[in-house]
């Protein structure tokens, strides 16, 4: 069922995680959504994160992204300590992720929702846009080619132009994952990126994300246990907050402490 | 230009003048906050040019008055401005109503030499003969008639406190330079207030607390009751003055005593209070020119009463057709401003003291009466002051104002 | 006629900046053509319709594509008004030296307001932009030595540079009056403005400010800075309605607080969404009803036999009406209910 | 309408939800065609299909939300085809919306009030005071707390800060309280722990055989949501193509392939 | 002192008229998520019914309770017949209705009732308590408008806090669908949050034109510093209307006071800016801190 593209998971190629992320802490007022939790992402590897609703997941993704701020997380780059990101320099680092809903720009065709999303590697400047100068048009151009290309890989090219509302659901999604490739990431964070998708798609889902690892370290929630076994290499589970077990799919499938506090006995299997 | 002379006597066709119409031009704010009030000054007008055509018209055409809303925006000024002189082609614009506002056209007018009488403001601006030659005020201006106060006050009052209330625009400002020419010394505090706001107890409190036991308030009439108000609830009684502008007791004292009529048992209006007259207004009901004023409205005004911005419009259009009949059956604009600037200062008409127009003056009214307001109507308490802007001395009338003429309507002066 | 277009497009170049080149140079023609052809009253008109369709195009960038309402774009018009008086009170100032001035100072004040504005939502931001419409003309009282108080400060009227006057004169044959320069004046700008936003909102700019207006979790993750994004939004959308004061200043040849009332911002409000919202065609449609509806309707009360000040009350009665009856009927503006009718006739004509 | 606790269900199919010739549009797309289902008083009834099949325009027909182009929804003996959504909710259909059924900006508390406000006003306009509908065992807060343990400590929150699984859950919590005789669920599992599936689903099936709940359950997870329903019908294009006891469904390997993909 | 204190009565007074138009705004945001800026215009309207039936030999309160029965007849039929069309639409559409509403309204009442200065009796009496034999500035009319204010600022969080009613109101404006499912008439809460609102916003308009000069346009400064003041308060919340508002009038009345009336405006955005810039949803507007 697995198609590793490598043996990474056991004996990383690299000596530093990509991007690690250590010690965090979150408080909401009296609820302490996540407690001194810890997270690696290594190249080349899918790392699940699982856990009960509530648990934190997205918490720390947030925490990841800078949108939520932790109490003194310690923040890695390549084993180098960085300071913690801020949301909007994400993508110049590096980093993609997309949303647990879809966060799709309702007022921009599907083409323009990617081209935003390559953003970052535009080159020329307010003036030459103001004045609509060469440089801006073939700059233009350029993103758009990279939109193009993104939306040409997830097999969704044939609606550019329509507007993400019109879209059937799945297709909607990739669109999301479309624009979160197109800024060519080293670390892709995908939140939920099954909800909603029949089976079929995601299987498909599966084998690209599989892929994508060949390029970038991804880390992925889902509450579809069948995706996450299939695809992660890696896999951390949350309870309250806390880390409650971390290891390989079949390790964390046989751990009690997992299926008392998420997967249950019946839906295990 | 509109319509060609065909008998051709004088060759020219001057612009808004045909064989039978003259067509003339005004902007009022008839929408919007400074509406309730002014909007009423074209009303006034429109009767007197009306009962004029009705007899017969000046040297046989009638006057046709056309006058748009500008809501009291200089933006909007501006463009109706344009409508009535580059569309509606007027001859001349009269009587067109407020500083900031006319201040926007005064430019456009000069330079397409449309002639621009009486400009309803007090304002210093309009006399500007060399920069503005066919720019005409008619009110008079507040500098002149705070001088006049500020004598009276000087001569009756020397030992009291003087606070000042004062919008804060030109009115306030040429109104106090014209006080302080008298009693700048017994001034304890001088309070602006914002034409836009709508509370003066800050400033009626203000005046209360330096000890003013003189009030000289430079006010629209919406503010004179305001701050009649707000002296009501801090139980503050000096003596009032008001400028002409803002004491239409008529109007003033009925909102006033409204009040009076509730639970307030201390009636609180302007009686008592002391302001200053160029005109005289509804309540002077034995005055020959108000029974002039109350029969044109009676035959061509609406079923709304006569007020004192109504008198206001009426007198203002009786000079305008005084000019014109002084100008002749071929008038042109040249014409009207020649007229204005060579026999504008001898009109005899209803304001109580004469104009300054001269070729070097295009100053409106010379003077005014300081008097206090007794019920509805007011008793002079001084004969008619004459003075000038700047140090120009204060003198008395000497002559008594004329009656209007049988008919109501001026006469062509003899020779012409 | 579906085929019909595609035929037109064919020709149309395809960089979206040299097509909105070609199609202000049409627009320059037509601007002449209708110059040359109506009475000097139109001409005044005309340039009224330009100033409010400057300020109504800068506001249509930033609450049509960016999402922020703005209730105070009058106030920011008093502003380039203002400079635009100040600079020319010497004589000596060339007024398109003043008019980039107006735009600069008023896109630096753009900076300050809209770093505020771009923490603030809806109605918070159409609080803030309210009391800044009503707020900043009370400074021109406060400094009355400076700015002229209630009163106001006269304009000097630019004139035309020579070479200006004889091109035109040898291409029309006609004389240049002063109503006839200032419509050239204000739609040659209108021209310019438009060319330079439009190629901003086909640009990455207009697309990141739409993309901030519809997700900004979304928008921050694809690498956009909210508050820069916004704030420039508001900069060049300030930019805009400092020009519009500008030519504003020199049509009217006063500049007075009573002429930044709330409601000229309000106006330029209701333009722009009337017009359709983020249309640059919907801005002049806007700027249109707003000098073209009021005296229409008081000159139809005036022959319907009413008296001038019930046909002056008539006019706002009868403006609210058609607000009212615009949103009623035709909730995405003229443009809009345009673009649809233009669909349905296109999708019967393919399909016949 | 008022029908008895101990009437079994099956003998009065009437009871239940029936959906005739159910014909649905946007615009020119057609995305209902002439439906015809049952979803009878004790049973669950699942609705199946791939995205786009057309089951959350089933729901929202059914709901009040769209008026149908064509057919009709039965209530017991009660037309409800062109009832107003409000009205469809008090004849006691409650629909758990797909995605955003929250309102954020209340609390987690005056969320579920709104559902047992509702069921208060169906009881009150049963008449008698007593339930409009058999007893459920989720009749008051406590209850949903009970089944959902992570909403009570977040009572006072507002349900902006939940998480999407809470969210959904809150949405549950709130379609139960309101008491209802129809229970409408647009995939219910989305986003949703596996352990908590489980037990929402149990949860269900309980409701259902303590009597007269009609259950009709949308989903993408063919197999869990067979597993627990009593009959399964599969939508394609707008259409039934399949309807039949949920366990035949399931052992139908074709059908599987074709339209369930499991 | 005795100016300060004539200033800081003044500015209750003023801040309690600028609360009650504020609560009015608070209502209808609540209730339906519109900012109303046709709001003063209604208000003028029935306040001119009240003039109306009082000029006719009615009693103060006759006029009184019809014009505010007047409001809630206006609201309603406000909402049924322009707002509703434009509810659940962008944002900006229901702002540009309200607007129009508000230029017809005013035109209207001018057509109606003339465009000149009217006085407004009030029931109380206007002239100032002395206290210590210093007049201060304030009167019995103004303790009445104190009282009325805290009045309807209770009565507003009884009905959100604690009735089903409110809470029925709160969601449909938020949520239109999702409360229809709920079995919520979500029509007839909207078309009450409009007619309630209208009762308190003639309310304000009465309090406001009671011993004072009414014309066409006289809410107009009110309605800038009342939505200033709803803003700065937070708008979904009737204590932070009241605190916005009396802390409006109090500015105000010190900056007119103290430094000049032409500032007033101004200073009202000098404080609007800085609290929002501290508190970007008002004094006491919920902060929604999670986005993703
Ligand atoms: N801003 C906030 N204020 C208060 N509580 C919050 C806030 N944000 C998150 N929480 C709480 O923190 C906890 C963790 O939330 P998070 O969204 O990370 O959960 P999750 O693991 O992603 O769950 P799910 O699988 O349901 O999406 C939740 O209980 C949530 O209610
Ligand atoms: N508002 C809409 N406007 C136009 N078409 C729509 C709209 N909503 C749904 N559709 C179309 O109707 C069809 C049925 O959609 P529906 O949402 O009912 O499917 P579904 O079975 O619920 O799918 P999913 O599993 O993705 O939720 C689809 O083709 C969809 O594209
Ligand atoms: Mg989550
Ligand atoms: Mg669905």
């Amino acid at each position: 069922m697995r198609q590793r593209s490598g043996g990474s998971g056991d004996t990383p190629r690299e000596r530093h995680p990509l991007f690690q992320i250590d010690g965090v802490t979150v408080r909401f007022g009296g609820l302490t959504a996540l407690e001194d939790v810890s997270l690696a992402a290594w190249p080349h590897e899918v790392h699940g994160v699982i856990g009960p609703n509530g648990a934190g997941k997205t918490t720390l993704f947030n925490v990841c992204c800078g949108f939520t701020a932790a109490e003194s997380p310690s923040v890695r780059w390549r084993g180098d300590p960085v300071p913690p990101p801020r949301p909007h320099e994400l993508a110049a680092r590096g980093i993609a992720r997309t949303l647990q809903g879809l966060g799709l720009f309702r007022g921009l065709t599907v083409l323009e929702n990617v081209m935003v999303g390559a953003d970052r590697f535009r080159r020329s400047g307010f003036a030459s846009a103001l004045f609509g100068l060469p440089r801006s048009v073939a700059d233009e151009r350029a993103v758009r080619n990279r939109a193009q290309r993104a939306l040409r890989d997830l097999d969704v090219d044939g609606c550019a132009a329509a507007y993400p509302d019109s879209l059937p659901y799945p297709i909607r999604k990739r669109v999301a994952l479309a624009r979160a490739l197109v800024s060519e990431p080293e670390l892709l964070l995908l939140d939920e990126p099954a909800s909603g998708l029949g089976h079929d798609d995601m299987g498909e889902l599966g084998e690209l994300v599989r892929g994508l690892s060949d390029r970038m370290a991804v880390v992925l929630v889902d509450h579809h246990m069948d995706l996450v076994m299939s695809v992660c290499d890696r896999i951390t589970v949350l309870d309250f907050g806390r880390v409650i077990a971390t290891g390989g799919p079949d390790e964390i499938a046989a751990n009690p402490a997992v299926v008392r506090a998420y997967l249950g006995e019946e839906a295990h299997t | 230009g509109a319509g060609g002379r065909p008998d051709g006597d004088s060759g020219g066709a001057e612009t808004g003048v045909t064989d039978d119409t003259i067509t003339i031009g005004a902007h009022f704010p008839l929408t919007g906050v400074a509406a309730p009030g002014y909007s009423e000054i074209p009303t006034g007008a429109k009767a007197y040019y009306d009962y004029v055509n009705a007899n017969g018209g000046v040297h046989g055409r009638t006057i046709e008055y056309v006058y748009r809303d500008d809501a009291y925006n200089p933006t909007n000024t501006s463009q109706v401005t344009n409508e009535l002189v580059l569309r509606d082609e007027i001859f001349a614009m009269v009587g067109g109503l407020g500083t900031p506002t006319h201040g926007a056209v005064l430019d456009f007018l000069h330079d397409n030499e449309v002639p621009d009488l009486f400009v309803s403001s007090g304002s210093l601006l309009w006399d500007q003969p060399d920069t503005y030659p066919m720019t005409f005020g008619w009110q008079s201006d507040y500098e002149i008639e705070g001088k006049i106060l500020g004598q009276y006050l000087a001569e009756h009052h020397s030992d009291a406190k003087i606070g000042l209330l004062l919008q804060d625009d030109d009115f306030g400002e040429d109104g106090e330079k014209g006080v302080r020419a008298y009693v700048d010394s017994q001034i304890v505090s001088a309070q602006r207030y914002a034409p836009t706001t709508n509370d003066v107890t800050p400033q009626v409190s203000a005046l209360k607390d330096a000890g003013a036991d003189v009030v000289v308030g430079f006010t629209v009439p919406s503010f004179t009751a305001l701050s009649q108000l707000s002296a009501q609830r801090l139980d503050y009684d000096p003596q009032w003055v008001y400028s002409n502008v803002g004491s239409d007791s008529a109007l003033v004292g009925s909102l006033l005593s409204r009040f009076s009529e509730g639970a307030v048992e201390d009636a609180s209006s302007l009686e008592g209070a002391l302001t200053t007259e160029y005109l005289s207004g509804v309540e002077d009901s034995g005055d020959p020119w108000v029974e002039l004023w109350q029969r044109v409205w009676e035959e061509h005004g609406g079923d709304e009463p006569l007020t004192n911005y109504r008198i206001y419009g009426m007198a203002q259009a009786y000079t305008f057709v005084q000019t014109l009949q002084a100008t002749g059956p071929e008038p042109t604009r040249e014409g009207l401003v020649e007229t204005l600037e060579s026999s504008g200062g001898e009109f005899a008409g209803p304001t109580l003291s004469p104009f300054r127009y001269s070729p070097d003056s295009h100053a409106g009214v010379s003077g005014v009466r300081v008097a206090e307001i007794v019920g509805e109507a007011t008793e002079p308490l001084t004969p008619v002051l004459l003075t000038d802007n700047g140090d120009a001395e204060i003198t008395e009338q000497e002559s008594d104002q004329a009656p209007p003429p049988e008919d109501g309507i001026p006469d062509a002066p003899a020779g012409n | 006629m579906s085929q019909a277009t595609t035929g037109v497009r064919r020709f149309l170049p395809s960089s979206p900046p040299a097509r909105h080149l070609l199609f202000t140079g049409l627009g320059l023609v037509a601007v002449v053509l209708v110059a040359e052809i109506v009475s000097d009253f139109r001409h005044a008109q005309l340039a009224a319709m330009a100033y409010y369709a400057i300020a109504a195009a800068g506001l249509t960038v930033l609450t049509g594509l960016n999402g922020q309402i703005s209730l105070g774009h009058g106030a920011l018009m008093a502003v380039g008004a203002y400079t635009t008086a100040l600079l020319l009170d010497g004589g000596t100032l060339p007024f398109g030296v003043a008019m980039l001035a107006a735009a600069a100072v008023t896109a630096g004040v753009g900076v300050i307001v809209g770093a505020a504005a771009a923490r603030l939502h809806g109605p918070y931001l159409a609080g803030a932009t309210l009391a800044l419409a009503v707020g900043l003309p009370g400074l021109a009282v406060y400094f009355d030595g400076l700015l002229g108080g209630e009163q106001g400060l006269p304009v000097a009227t630019p004139t035309p540079a020579q070479w200006f006057d004889d091109a035109l004169y040898f291409l029309t044959g006609q004389e240049l009056g002063q109503q006839k320069f200032l419509a050239y004046l204000a739609w040659g700008t209108v021209l310019l403005v438009f060319l330079l936003l439009a190629n901003l909102m086909t640009s990455r700019y207009g697309r990141v400010w739409r993309a901030v207006r519809d997700d900004e979790v979304a928008a921050t993750l694809a690498g956009i800075h909210l508050g820069r994004a916004r704030v420039l939004a508001f900069v060049v959308s300030a930019a805009c309605a400092g020009l519009a004061g500008s030519v504003l200043a020199m049509v009217v040849r006063l500049t007075a607080p009573s002429g930044f009332t709330i409601v000229l911002s309000l106006s330029l409000l209701t333009a722009v969404v009337v017009g359709g919202l983020g249309s640059l065609t919907g801005a002049v449609l806007g700027a249109a009803l707003l000098v073209f509806l009021p005296p229409a309707v008081t000159d139809l009360g005036t022959e319907l036999g009413l008296t001038a000040v019930r046909a002056a009350q008539l006019a706002p009665l009868v403006y609210g009406i058609v607000l009212v009856a615009a949103m009623l009927t035709a909730p995405s503006g003229v443009v809009g209910l345009g673009r649809r009718l233009w669909n349905r006739v296109r999708n019967e004509g393919s399909k016949a | 309408m008022n029908s008895t606790l101990d009437d079994p269900p099956t003998e009065r199919p009437e009871t239940g939800l029936r959906i005739r010739g159910l014909t649905a549009r946007y615009g020119p797309v057609l995305a209902l065609d002439e439906v015809d289902l049952t979803a009878p008083r004790g049973q669950i009834t699942a609705v199946l299909g791939a995205n786009g099949a057309g089951k959350t325009t089933l729901l929202r027909v059914v709901s009040g939300l769209l008026r149908p182009s064509g057919g009709e929804v039965l209530l017991g003996s009660r037309n409800l085809t062109d009832s107003a959504a409000e009205d469809v909710a008090r004849a006691g259909v409650a629909q758990v919306p797909e995605g955003r059924g929250v309102i954020t900006e209340l609390t987690v508390e005056e969320n579920l009030r709104l559902g047992a406000l509702l069921g208060a006003t169906r009881s009150r306009a049963a008449g008698d005071g007593t339930p409009a509908a058999p007893p459920v065992p989720v009749s008051d807060l406590p209850d949903v707390f009970a089944l959902f343990p992570s909403l009570e400590r977040r009572r006072r929150q507002s349900a902006h800060s939940l998480s999407g699984g809470e969210r959904q859950m809150l949405v549950l919590g709130r379609a139960l309280l309101s008491a209802p005789e129809v229970l409408l669920l647009d995939e219910p599992s989305l986003g949703l722990a596996p352990k908590v599936v489980a037990r929402i689903f149990a949860v269900l099936r309980e409701l259902v055989d303590a009597g007269g709940l009609a259950v009709l359950l949308v989903e993408q997870n063919a197999r869990s949501a067979l597993s627990i329903a009593d009959t399964g019908v599969v939508l394609n294009l707008g259409r039934v193509v399949a309807c039949s006891d949920a366990s035949a469904l399931a052992a139908d390997d074709e059908l599987r392939h074709a339209y369930l993909g499991f | 002192m005795q100016r300060f204190v004539d200033l800081t009565l003044n500015g209750i007074s003023q801040g309690a008229i600028y609360a009650a138009f504020a609560l009015a705004l608070v209502l209808i945001w609540r209730s339906t998520r519109i900012v109303n800026f046709a709001q003063g215009a209604m208000a003028m309207l029935t306040t001119y019914v009240a003039l109306v039936l009082i000029e006719s030999g009615q009693p103060y309160w006759v006029g009184f309770a019809v014009a505010l029965v007047a409001g809630f007849a206006l609201g309603a039929l406000v909402e049924r017949l322009v707002i509703r069309p434009v509810e659940g639409g962008p944002e900006l559409n229901a702002v540009i209705v309200t607007l129009g509403l508000f230029v017809a309204l005013q035109a209207l009442a001018a057509i109606l009732f003339g465009s000149s200065y009217e006085s407004f009796p009030a029931p109380f009496a206007l002239t100032g308590f002395t206290i210590g034999g210093a007049t201060v500035a304030f009167t019995p009319f103004n303790a009445f408008v104190i009282l009325a204010v805290l009045a309807v600022m209770l009565a507003l969080v009884a009905l959100f806090r604690l009735t089903d009613l409110g809470l029925r109101m709160r969601a449909s404006a938020l949520q239109q669908e999702v409360s229809r499912l709920l079995g919520i008439r979500v029509g007839r809460m909207l078309t009450l949050g409009w007619a309630l609102a209208a009762v308190v916003g003639s309310l304000a308009g009465l309090l406001i034109a009671g011993g004072s000069l009414i014309h066409p346009a006289y809410m107009e400064p009110v309605i800038v510093f009342g939505f200033v003041a709803a803003v700065l308060g937070g708008l979904d919340s009737p204590g932070g209307a009241v605190t916005g508002g009396l802390l409006v009038g109090l500015a105000l009345s010190y900056v007119s006071g103290y430094l000049g009336s032409e500032l007033v405006a101004l200073a009202a955005l000098a404080i609007l800016v800085l609290v929002l810039l501290a508190r970007p949803q008002g004094l006491f507007g919920r902060t929604t801190e999670r986005k993703v």
